[in-house]
């Protein structure tokens, strides 16, 4: 369960003119990824469209999987600004819809323990509109923990650490460490600074 | 995904169509054939009008306010027809991703629009004196109704999004969302009232009197060069706006 | 499945709701297409009294009798007659011998109140449905044993 | 299947959302039981009159308040991102609107149904004109919101979004609604409405067809 | 020439409104398109201007 990630001459436009310079990079399993830039430089947008989620003005995103090119959809899990959660609804609800829509039937026994992971177990039957900005992110990041076997997806990172307060920063640090030494790709941006132990190193700078 | 304009030009590399597809390269052959459009306006506008005028007798049936269909029946026609230009570049545009395409559906919009509103008025005053009231809900003048409101609908979709790439995507969307829909609404519109004259011409047999119709006939191309040229002239103006970062426009204005 | 058979079972269903509309639309098509009733329908007891419908066919040669804004005319499909009167200005198409439509309602006399009379004109001068029903009033008197159906 | 399952997670969760938040399906009513009693005093309560007018006002009633929901399909979970997941599955995403669609249509279309014989009734409609009025709005309901998940999905994140999708929808529901409230005053002249029901179930299919892949690519493009 | 007069040209067999109402309106439709092209045009010339050369 390899993965790999490709990317060539990659470009994105906003507003008819292009963010970036081509980035042209290959990024093998267990590699931590930094991507840098000053507030508009597209940072997000980029994470975007290798998540799948946007496409690029030009060039190529291939995403790979024990050698064989993958859809975004199966190769990464992404967690943005906004917390894909409901307010209305339940952390589990949320949790099991996610898992169902990234194709996985319902086991409230591993959402149980990804919410555990990240010390929100409690609020599993609460609901997300009752819940604090740190509290909303830390259920939304047990998202990425529903994978089907640790290292298996991509982690694609937008300010994870925005709202966490130091302990869990130092805890979600952890998470990402263990997950790269499970043979996982992280992409991360972030202002805070941040210190992740990581058998491999980039720097995508915007 | 809609391809990009780069991607599409790898592979059409080398096609001479594919030279004109660039905004930059058509900017000339849309100046010359808007000089040529308006050239052919107003000379068919002049002879047309002056045989539906001075030549055509008066209509047996109807009198004198016949000659309103000198200008109602090609309002009527262009309206349809622009609609359906319209949505072959909106699909063009989709399909290959190219900004010409997009630009096209746009500048036809304002124009198809206008067609729609002028067959609306010339057939409300047409209608008065012969069936008797300016306004009749039946098909076709429902339909037209409808299909200046689709015009609307685009316009409005295309200027409500601030990232032009999006809005031009967009708005072809709804474009061909509303193609598709103009048959079955023209077909509904006609099961629920068909009280309208039933078509005048007809390919092989017409039944109108053959100078009134060539009056018409004139008048119709004179239509369709005033909104190639209108068109044309939009066109142009769009490309200036979207190229104003571009050397070759800079020294065009000066 | 893979994502291609996906694919393929998903144009499959968007072609089969296709053709159950096309089948639909078809089968709509074969009902009863009456738009307006005729002079023979109405004198066969088909309309309602005392409803709002539509009556078309020609106004008969010599049947238009006016008395200041009020008219009463003859509408026929040739083979049957029925009153009508009508308040108001009359369109410029109205003919005697040409083809109308009223909307209006048909009184407990048999006399049809038109509350709108709308003229229509064509290539053949007749609107295509009443040149429709006087064709099918003709056949009608031609021969007994056929059986009409509108 | 995996297809299933997805598809099944979305209906679902639109149907927690109508239990938590009771408003969603409540208001459209609201809206359609005020629309409805207003016209009589706009036009007067002789019975003919209420009659006349009952099938037409009852049916456009019934789109205005589906048409109110429409921003409900995609607006919130583009605040909140859960829009993303929806866009990131691996499932064809036709099919997840289409679910998505199908639920609302539920959630929405029956409390409409439900009140349309009720409201038949005030406007002095016969029982059978009733019934097949509710019929014609069970088909209508869904064409709109098929149609008008295309608008919806488009306007996710334009300017102006809930008129631009009245101007956008309106016009293409315009068959739905002569079919309709031409089967209900076919019944209410005594005549069959075979034909409008069976051209009303036409054109649903044709929106069930076409509209879920409009409004997945609309998705795809405005979400870019 | 089929008309009597000018008069006669202008009545119109009595429906001079129908009929002079029909294409005035076009006339009035085409030339405000013309002046919102030219001004559109106008706009956009002078919004590459602004640029810097």
């Amino acid at each position: 369960m390899a993965l790999s990630l490709q990317l060539r001459d990659v470009q994105i436009e906003r507003g008819g003119r292009s963010l970036f310079s081509p980035i042209t990079a290959t990024i093998g399993a267990g590699t931590l990824v930094y991507v840098r830039g000053a507030n508009g430089a597209g940072k997000t947008s980029l994470l975007r469209a290798l998540a799948g989620l946007a496409a690029s003005s030009a060039g190529e995103i291939r995403w790979g999987v024990s050698g064989e090119t993958a859809s975004a959809s199966v190769a990464t899990s992404f967690v943005g600004h906004a917390n894909a959660m409901n307010d209305a609804l339940t952390v589990l609800e949320n949790l099991s819809y996610a898992a169902a829509l990234a194709g996985q039937a319902y086991q409230p026994v591993r959402i149980g323990h990804a919410l555990d992971q990240l010390g929100v177990f409690k609020l599993a039957l609460r609901r997300v509109g009752t819940l604090s900005q740190g509290q909303r992110k830390r259920a939304a990041l047990a998202r990425l923990l529903l994978r089907e076997t640790p290292g298996s997806r991509a982690w694609l990172l937008d300010e994870p650490f925005v709202a966490l307060d130091v302990d869990t920063q130092k805890l979600l640090e952890q998470l990402i460490a263990n997950e790269l030494r499970a043979g996982a790709i992280v992409l991360l941006s972030s202002h805070q600074s941040f210190s992740i132990a990581s058998p491999q190193l980039t720097e995508i700078a915007l | 995904m809609a391809r990009t304009e780069q991607q599409s030009n790898d592979r059409f590399q080398g096609r001479w169509f594919w030279r004109y597809a660039s905004p930059a390269a058509f900017y000339p052959v849309a100046g010359r054939i808007e000089k040529i459009g308006w050239f052919l306006a107003i000379t068919l506008a002049i002879i047309g009008l002056y045989i539906g005028f001075f030549r055509a007798p008066t209509d047996a049936q109807q009198g004198e306010v016949y000659r309103v269909i000198y200008i109602h029946v090609p309002a009527a026609w262009m309206a349809m027809i622009i609609y359906l230009a319209m949505a072959f570049w909106s699909a063009t545009g989709l399909v290959l991703g190219t900004r010409l395409s997009f630009m096209m559906s746009h500048a036809l919009a304002p124009t198809g629009a206008i067609m729609a509103v002028i067959a609306l008025w010339t057939g409300a005053l047409w209608g008065r004196p012969t069936w008797g009231t300016y306004w009749v809900w039946d098909a076709r003048l429902t339909s037209t109704l409808i299909l200046f409101f689709l015009y609307v609908g685009y316009m409005a979709l295309a200027a409500s999004f601030d990232d032009k790439k999006k809005g031009d995507r967009a708005s072809a969307l709804i474009a061909l969302v509303g193609a598709v829909n103009v048959p079955i609404i023209y077909f509904s519109v006609n099961w629920w009232n068909t009280l309208h004259q039933g078509s005048s011409v007809r390919p092989g047999s017409s039944s109108m009197a053959s100078i009134m119709l060539t009056a018409m006939l004139i008048m119709t191309f004179a239509f369709w060069a005033y909104c190639v040229a209108a068109a044309m002239h939009r066109l142009r103006t769009q490309i200036i706006e979207r190229e104003s970062g571009a050397q070759w426009v800079k020294e065009l204005v000066k | 499945m893979t994502l291609k058979q996906k694919r393929l079972a998903l144009i499959l269903g968007g072609l089969i709701l296709l053709a159950g509309a096309t089948t639909l639309v078809l089968t709509a098509l074969k009902d009863n297409l009456a738009f307006f009733f005729t002079p023979s329908q109405i004198k066969a007891n088909e309309a309602p009294i005392n409803r709002t419908f539509r009556i078309g066919g020609m106004v008969e040669t010599g049947s238009v009798k006016r008395d200041g804004v009020n008219v009463s005319f003859k509408v026929t499909d040739t083979a049957q007659v029925v009153n009508v009167t009508y308040t108001g200005i009359l369109p410029d198409l109205f003919r005697e011998g040409k083809g109308v439509v009223a909307q209006g309602k048909l009184d407990t006399n048999g006399v049809f109140r038109a509350k709108e009379v709308l003229a229509k004109h064509d290539e053949n001068y007749m609107p295509p449905e009443a040149a429709s029903a006087v064709e099918k009033a003709n056949k009608a008197r031609e021969g007994a044993t056929k059986t009409l159906k509108y | 299947m995996s297809l299933r399952l997805a598809a099944s997670a979305v209906f679902r969760r639109e149907f927690q959302l109508f239990a938590r938040r009771k408003s969603d399906w409540a208001n459209p009513l609201m809206f359609f039981v005020i629309v409805c009693s207003l016209f009589p005093f706009a036009v007067g309560s002789e019975t003919e009159r209420l009659r006349g007018i009952g099938v037409g006002v009852i049916f456009v009633g019934a789109l205005l308040a589906a048409l109110l929901t429409l921003p409900r399909l995609f607006d919130e979970d583009a605040r909140d991102g859960s829009l993303d997941l929806l866009l990131n599955s691996n499932e064809p995403l036709a099919m997840l609107v289409l679910a998505r669609v199908a639920a609302l249509s539920i959630g929405i279309g029956a409390p409409l149904i439900l009140a349309t014989p009720l409201f038949s009734l005030l406007y002095a409609l016969p029982s059978d004109v009733a019934l097949v009025l509710a019929l014609a709005v069970a088909l209508a309901v869904p064409t709109l919101l098929l149609v008008g998940a295309i608008a919806a999905a488009l306007l996710v994140t334009a300017r102006g979004g809930a008129i631009l999708t009245a101007v956008l929808v309106l016009p293409l529901t315009i068959p739905t609604l002569i079919f309709g409230a031409g089967a209900a005053s076919k019944v209410l002249y005594g005549e069959s409405p075979f034909a409008e029901l069976s051209l009303q179930a036409a054109y649903l299919l044709f929106a069930l067809a076409l509209s879920p892949l409009a409004a997945s690519a609309a998705l795809k493009i405005s979400t870019d | 020439m089929i008309w009597e007069s000018w008069s006669a040209f202008w009545a119109m067999g009595g429906r001079g409104f129908f009929v002079w109402g029909s294409y005035g309106a076009l006339l009035i439709a085409i030339l405000a398109e013309l002046i919102v092209l030219r001004g559109a045009r106008k706009k956009a010339l002078e919004s590459v201007d602004e640029f810097p050369r």
